[in-house]
């Protein structure tokens, strides 16, 4: 896939005796979706690591919009339009909404008050404008969770990394922000999104893979992915021995 | 609100203004505590002594001196009918030196100071006094720079450095060369000094003086007071085996040095301390017998020929009585002895302190040496250092420092014993 | 080389104390996770305990450890108990300012109370010189060395064989997952405390027969010691044995061939170096650093 | 964005700046100057801590610029408000030696580097005695006037101390609310999650020391000729413009605006009094008691005044308009527990 | 024996806990399931007493519990193997055993539990010298739940008990698991692998969202959907 933005060649990690991230290769076209799921501890998060520039891979590639950028620091990529999510959500205490959204907006240096319209104009657009003044220490997870993706789209990211943005979300919760994701990818983004609740990736995803102990193990349509018996088994474990 | 704003706000108001209110409060507190200085009842001077921090020890010591002189004074009438007032300033390192020196001119009204053991010190007070228009007389500071800037109503009337190092060498020329059986070409002498401004203002004199005799082995090394091990400061005199040592110590660090160089067995011809930590009680009491023999140059202590120090026993009486104690060393004799001088001069006055007035009565006034309790005498030379203040040499013998030389102030000869009980 | 190995012995000598101060500030760090800024006054502390059991009873100071011990637990227990305990969930930041406070008030006690002058013991047994193949130790120093040392290693056996050195070792390591498992996490700071204090006091007393006390000897232990427990790593023991015999070779090595007056300069830049080099100490630290601001 | 509120910041600083007007008392202005030193360089030492740095190394930023004026002075005839300028830069560049251990060391292992480096140029300081005269110290000469910052009055003084307080002040504000400002407060809480979103943070933490170290040299500068005498154990003095000014930061509130101002204000004159009222009557009580107070106000106020007076204000306002609710008070709770 | 009822919790002020009533019987496998984030981990949490409940309460042998320490919950026998093993690393296994021990160390039968444990795990009595951070994850595993049985406990509960272990591992584990339940104690076992653990457990409750969904014997949830919707959404 020639004309893919992400395209990961076989990346591994290890840390002392575990491998983290086992050889994965991974490629990512324009405004798509990708879910990746995969039981605790597959390997998922570090996989993000390594797209986001947190680790740097032991072996492996990884090209973004046609460059090479296994090696880059976090920042860097950040600025070439890779934003993410973290898991544990983490947001900038003593500071309001719309200041955590400016983070990003300001690093292009616009000046101040107009890194503060483009926030309010960017939370306007995913329907928490009210939150603006709110300080992040008075919200709710699922407030957090949105203000964290909307500081990642201040980035103004062409691939977002959304790291269990729906985890800790009650259903009702994960109904209100499954829309989000659908808005963004609509805004021209590509999405590589780490959900446990499968039926919610699978209503937003082009495309789902599965991680278990760092390797891939299904990738394709969802309802392919889905009925994989090996995707089953990671799941809800074997009925016989291996 | 936005918490943008969060400094700016109606209540960060309250805050500043509440603490604006709160320094106002303060400040005035502070400044309301003013006096009016000398009047026609009182004579107000201003002591500034450091008796907290690093210099507090000596600090201290030198500061009962003056406590006891004022007391004798003022039981004896006063100067020239007033009674003499002390306000006290402590000043633990420069800033604050600079400092109090402020608040005693501006709040308290004070135009003559006085203190304040340590040349840094010295240094900052004289310089708010002088640059005032007031006057300060410096009592302990050794160091040339206090009476060298130029400023004419900065006085001292203790011996400084020069005197010290001038002595160190005097003694070296006319008993120890001679003692040891060596001429003094062939000496070879090693000065170690503490790090502070004292034992700095010491060896910054030495090379010069060491030279005008015609010393040509002579070493200097510094060491940092503050240090708990000084291994290897010893073991650097033990490669250069010198025969005189001459030490610029504080307190802590004479012991340490001492201690440690009978541990590595480091046999000395002569050990010559230089003031301070050499002349304290403590040291002695620290070092047993091992202190025996040790010179000691310094402002005089009470062993000492009493003909030439008359009022010795008054001030030794007196220190006993309010402290129940030997006075620690001999700073506290050198400030009672400087602070009777300076009532004296303020007699000659007639207890006025105007800056003017005093300074013309300062430069006037005379004695003989040999006619105070420390047997200095007094008289100004340009830049009004006294010139009749003397260092001299003690030794220890037993729990007592005593004279040794000149002979003129010595209670017995000098005698050659290796230090440290080696 | 005479000269070299007299400068190593006596670096050895004043590393064991070193050691001794260290490990007390490292066994609180690790257990209690508090950086604790008044440790050097806490020896002085010790110091001045002595020698006024000394000055006033006539008491020989190796003796009177047998006081100076468990009073220096008690002041570790109540130091816990009534300024750091209610502080636990203060920001590390606070932790080290209180610290820093009592640091402050305790040197100032020791000036109120004693003034500035300064106090020997002259115990003229801990004076007798050892000469052995040239080398001169004194019987004070030696007895500090190896009292250090013993009680360094009698610590290393609590922690490694005893019940209550174990529940220490793995305050160390988690303490949330000893809470957990049943601990009474909050008795063992006050354990931790009071064996780290009474260690302080120790080193206090096995000091002052060579080492006078005064007000502000404890400040320069207090950063030494730091320098030794990040050489050693942060929680490591065993590291802090060897940090401070390092330290202590290093300070008079630096002091005896570059310049006396630059020997505290030696031990800071090696100090920093260490941080920026290897910032988990030389023999590594535990982990679980983050509570203190470490990542 | 909301503008300033401009009274609230004219107000106090006419106050000020009427001031000497009407209290000509001497001594009151020269503890108003030692009070606006102070909060100067808790002002500055601040910048580094809305990036949740703490420092205990800027008695080595304020060393550095009192040696940089008063040797160019006195040894080369440079004059006082050029050597301000070669202070400030001479301070910065003299902070790049902590640049490494600050982009690789977190939490407790930086602030004992920033600690070591004081107690580093202390000793140095006294050991280079031809460069800095060593214990002795260097006096800045008596000339009067404008240009050489010296004055028999106190007026001026005060007035050039509260300009450089307030040029302080307006630029930790200006950075406060500037780009870099933001990219700190962000750095503080998550230097990951602040990376991520594309922001240099080693530029940020960098910019912060320079700047921080810079501000920090002026006023160092400053109070030598104030002072007219300098001497290493002054002013490499960890306690005195280390730990004091961090002290004034964090009693007031660490990284807040109004923190260092507040805190400066209300402990140096506190000590100034302790000392006149305590030390004539016994050694070491009045530092006895400021420990003993510091002690008390750390355990008391754990998040500084400013955060103190924050909790009243808050609960003032919940009880008399019935706001807040239970979310409030969970977020009180969280901070506790952290 | 252990009633849960209605407990709501929160992380910071972050709600992690809505709803969640769990019942243990005084012996056999309980399978407390649900997907990641579900806040099955926060509800050991609050059941061994590492974070309040906001409202609810903890029942155990009929006595209100709710506000007792986690110190008092490990003594009346109430006790949490932790997600991710948790051991102290630089100790032996030996010692990792005993400090699991501290609160009955006064019944001066700790070297009997020790034996105990090491029949359940002989693996371990091989090891008990070794560094326990230097051992295979299976043999961490091991440890950690020996470490919690040494507390003599009434109530085991085990989180995450197969993460990151290999498939044949995670069957001897649950195997061991079944064997120390049939000796009399219950054993609340936190698990992904739905399949696995529904299959030694006796009982099972789903959680989902931090609210109690279902909750049955296992065969019952073996045949509900409730499970393979929560997991796969279908």
């Amino acid at each position: 896939m020639g004309n893919s933005l992400l395209s990961v060649e076989n990346v591994t990690k290890r840390f002392g005796g575990i491998q983290a991230v086992g050889g994965v290769s991974l490629e990512l076209g324009h405004q798509e979706i990708i879910g990746i799921i995969g039981p605790n501890g597959a390997g998922k998060t570090s996989f993000f690591n390594l797209l986001s520039g947190m680790f740097i891979p032991d072996t492996g590639k990884v090209t973004f919009d046609g460059k090479d950028i296994t090696g880059t620091d976090p920042a860097t990529r950040a600025r070439m339009g890779v934003g993410r999510t973290f898991q544990v959500v983490r947001p900038f205490k003593g500071m309001s909404v719309a200041e955590n959204v400016m983070v990003p907006l300001l690093v292009n240096d616009p000046g101040v008050s107009k890194a503060h319209r483009k926030a309010m104009e960017l939370l306007g657009d995913l329907g928490i404008a009210q939150l603006a003044d709110t300080p992040t220490e008075a919200l709710t997870l699922a407030q957090r969770k949105r203000v964290e993706v909307a500081r990642a789209l201040a980035t103004e990211p062409k691939l977002l990394l959304l790291d269990e943005v729906l985890a800790g979300l009650n259903s009702r919760e994960v109904i209100d922000v499954l829309p989000f994701v659908t808005t963004v990818r609509d805004r021209g983004v590509s999405i590589l999104m780490i959900e446990h609740i499968v039926s919610a990736v699978m209503e937003v995803s082009d495309r789902m893979m599965v991680l278990d102990h760092g390797k891939v193990l299904a990738v394709g349509d969802p309802q392919t992915v889905i009925k994989d018996p090996k995707v089953i088994e990671a799941y809800l474990g074997s009925d016989e021995e291996e | 609100m936005s918490p943008t704003e969060r400094g700016f706000n109606r209540r960060s108001f309250l805050r500043y203004s509440g603490a604006g209110l709160l320094a106002l409060a303060a400040a005035p507190a502070l400044a309301s505590c003013a006096s009016r200085g000398t009047d026609a009842t009182t004579l107000r001077l201003g002591a500034m002594y450091p008796v907290s921090g690093t210099n507090a020890l000596l600090g201290e010591e030198s500061w009962r001196g003056v406590q006891i002189a004022t007391d004798l004074r003022n039981a004896g009438g006063g100067v020239a009918g007033k009674q003499i007032e002390m306000v006290f300033a402590d000043v633990p390192d420069v800033n604050t030196a600079a400092s109090e020196a402020r608040r005693l001119v501006f709040n308290k009204n004070i135009k003559l100071g006085f203190g304040t053991y340590s040349s840094s010190l010295a240094l900052a007070a004289t310089e708010v006094f002088a640059r005032t228009g007031n006057a300060y007389v410096e009592l302990g500071a050794v160091s040339e720079a206090v009476t060298t800037r130029g400023y004419d109503k900065v006085f001292r009337l203790n011996p400084t450095a020069a005197d010290m190092t001038g002595l160190h060498m005097d003694f070296i020329q006319n008993y120890l060369a001679g003692a040891l059986g060596k001429p003094v070409k062939d000496l070879r002498v090693m000065m170690l000094h503490e790090d502070s401004s004292y034992g700095q203002s010491i060896v910054s004199l030495a090379k010069a003086a060491a030279d005008k005799i015609g010393l040509q082995h002579f070493e200097a090394e510094p060491y940092s007071a503050k240090s708990t091990d000084l291994s290897s400061t010893v073991l650097r005199m033990k490669s250069q085996e010198p025969d005189i040592v001459l030490a610029v110590s504080y307190a802590a660090d004479a012991v340490l040095l001492g201690r440690q160089i009978r541990d590595n067995n480091v046999k000395l011809g002569a050990f010559v301390g230089t003031g301070g930590g050499h002349s304290l009680a403590s040291f002695q009491k620290a070092l047993g017998d091992a202190a025996d023999g040790v010179f000691d140059v310094d402002f005089t202590q009470i062993h000492v020929n009493r003909d030439f120090t008359p009022g010795i026993e008054d001030f030794i009486s007196e220190y006993h009585k309010r402290w129940n104690a030997e006075p620690a060393s001999g700073h506290s004799l050198s400030n009672f002895t400087g602070a009777q001088m300076l009532f004296d001069i303020l007699e000659t006055t007639g207890g006025n302190d105007d800056p003017e007035v005093f300074a013309a009565a300062a430069r006037k006034y005379h004695r003989e040496a040999g006619t105070s309790a420390a047997g200095w005498g007094y008289e100004l030379d340009a830049q009004n250092q006294n010139q009749q203040g003397s260092m001299y040499v003690m030794q220890w013998s037993g729990s007592k420092l005593e004279t040794v030389y000149p002979p003129e102030a010595a209670v017995r000869a000098p005698k050659l014993i290796t230090p440290f009980g080696l | 080389m005479d000269y070299l190995l007299q400068t190593m012995v006596a670096g050895l000598m004043l590393g064991g104390v070193y050691a001794l101060v260290a490990v007390g500030l490292n066994l609180i760090f690790g257990v209690v996770k508090i950086i604790n800024f008044a440790h050097g006054e806490l020896v002085m502390a010790g110091m001045y305990l002595t020698w006024w059991l000394w000055s006033a009873w006539n008491m020989n100071p190796y003796v009177s450890l047998v006081i100076v011990t468990p009073v220096m637990f008690l002041a570790g227990i109540a130091i816990q108990k009534f300024i750091l305990s209610p502080m636990q969930n203060s920001s590390p930041t606070m932790k080290i300012f209180v610290t820093l406070g009592l640091s402050v008030f305790l040197q100032n006690l020791a000036l109120w109370m004693f003034g500035g002058q300064f106090r020997a013991v002259n115990f003229p047994w801990a004076e007798q010189n050892l000469s052995l193949l040239g080398i001169n130790v004194t019987y004070g120093r030696l007895t500090a060395f190896i009292v250090a040392l013993a009680l360094v290693l009698a610590l290393f056996y609590l922690m490694k064989r005893t019940l209550v050195g174990k529940v220490l070792n793995a305050l160390v390591e988690d303490r949330e997952t000893a809470g957990l498992i049943g601990i009474p996490v909050k008795k063992y700071y006050l354990a931790a405390m009071g064996i780290g204090i009474s260690l302080a006091g120790i080193a206090g007393t096995l000091i002052i027969p060579f080492q006078a006390a005064y007000p502000l000897v404890g400040a320069h232990f207090t950063l030494l010691a730091f320098v030794v427990v990040v050489l050693g790593g942060l929680g490591n023991m065993a590291g802090s044995l060897l940090g401070g015999l390092i330290l202590g070779i290093v300070e008079t090595l630096a002091g005896t061939y570059v310049d006396p007056a630059l020997q505290q300069v030696a031990v800071f830049v090696v100090f920093i170096i260490v941080l920026i080099v290897r910032p988990q100490g030389i023999f590594g630290g535990s982990a679980r650093n983050a509570e203190v601001g470490l990542k | 964005m909301k503008k300033l509120s401009l009274p609230w910041i004219i107000i106090p600083t006419t106050v000020a700046l009427l001031l000497p007007l009407f209290l000509r008392d001497q001594y009151f202005l020269h503890i108003s100057v030692l009070i606006l030193i102070y909060t100067g360089v808790t002002v500055a030492w601040n910048i580094m801590s809305f990036g949740g740095v703490l420092s205990l190394g800027h008695a080595a930023f304020f060393g550095i610029g009192a040696y940089t004026v008063s040797i160019l002075y006195v040894d080369y005839g440079v004059n006082p408000w050029l050597g301000i300028l070669a202070a400030i830069i001479f301070a910065a560049v003299g902070s790049l030696v902590l640049a490494i251990p600050l982009l690789r060391l977190r939490g407790p292992f930086f602030t004992l580097a920033t600690l070591a480096y004081v107690e580093v140029l202390r000793l140095l300081a006294i050991w280079a005695v031809p460069v800095t005269n060593g214990s002795v110290g260097i006096t800045t000469p008596p000339t009067q006037g404008l240009a050489y910052i010296s004055f028999e009055s106190r007026q001026p003084y005060y007035y050039i101390a509260l300009a450089f307080t307030l040029a302080a002040i307006a630029i930790s504000i200006w950075i406060y609310r500037s780009k870099l400002g933001y990219h700190l407060r962000a750095v503080a809480t998550d230097e990951d999650a602040v990376r991520a979103l594309g922001v240099r943070t080693n530029r940020v933490k960098l910019g912060s020391l320079l700047i921080s170290a810079g501000m920090t040299g002026a006023f160092g500068a400053f109070a030598a000729l104030y002072f007219f005498v300098i001497e290493p154990d002054t002013q490499f003095s960890a306690t005195l413009y280390s730990i004091q000014p961090a002290l004034n930061g964090i009693i007031g509130g660490m990284g807040t605006i109004a923190g260092p101002i507040v805190g400066a204000i209300i402990m140096t004159p506190l000590g100034e009094w302790l000392r006149v009222t305590f030390s004539g009557a016994s050694q070491g009580v009045n530092f006895m008691i400021y420990g003993a107070v510091l002690i008390i106000i750390v355990r008391l106020m754990p998040g500084g005044l400013v955060e103190g007076f924050r909790a009243i204000a808050r609960k003032t306002r919940r009880g008399g308009k019935g706001r807040g609710g239970k979310r409030s008070a969970d977020a009180k709770t969280t901070k506790e527990g952290e | 024996m252990l009633e849960v009822m209605n407990i709501s919790a929160y992380y910071g002020d972050a709600q992690a806990l809505e709803d969640v009533t769990l019942s243990l019987p005084a012996h056999g496998v309980t399978a407390f399931l649900g997907p990641n984030a579900a806040g099955k981990s926060t509800t050991l949490r609050v059941v061994s007493g590492l974070i309040p409940a906001a409202t609810g309460t903890i029942e155990f042998e009929g006595r209100d519990i709710t506000g007792t320490s986690p110190q008092e919950r490990v003594a009346m026998g109430i006790v949490h193997v932790p997600e991710g093993r948790r051991l102290f690393n630089t100790m032996t296994v030996e010692d990792n055993l005993i400090l699991g021990g501290y609160t009955k160390r006064k019944d001066r039968k700790t070297a009997a539990r020790l034996d105990e444990i090491y029949d359940h795990f002989p693996k371990l009595a091989e090891r008990r010298k070794q560094e326990a951070g230097l051992m295979s994850g299976g043999e961490q595993q091991m440890c950690a739940v020996g470490r919690g049985m040494m507390a003599g406990p009434k109530v085991l509960m085990i989180d995450e008990m197969s993460l990151g272990l290999a498939p044949v591992i995670v069957k001897q584990m649950f195997a061991i698991v079944k064997g120390i339940a049939a000796t009399g104690m219950s054993v609340l076992l936190v698990e992904q692998h739905v399949k696995n653990a529904l299959e030694v457990a006796d009982f099972g409750t789903i959680i989902d969202g931090g609210i109690t969904r279902a909750t049955g014997t296992a065969a019952e949830l073996r045949e509900s959907d409730v499970v393979r919707e929560s997991y796969l959404g279908h």
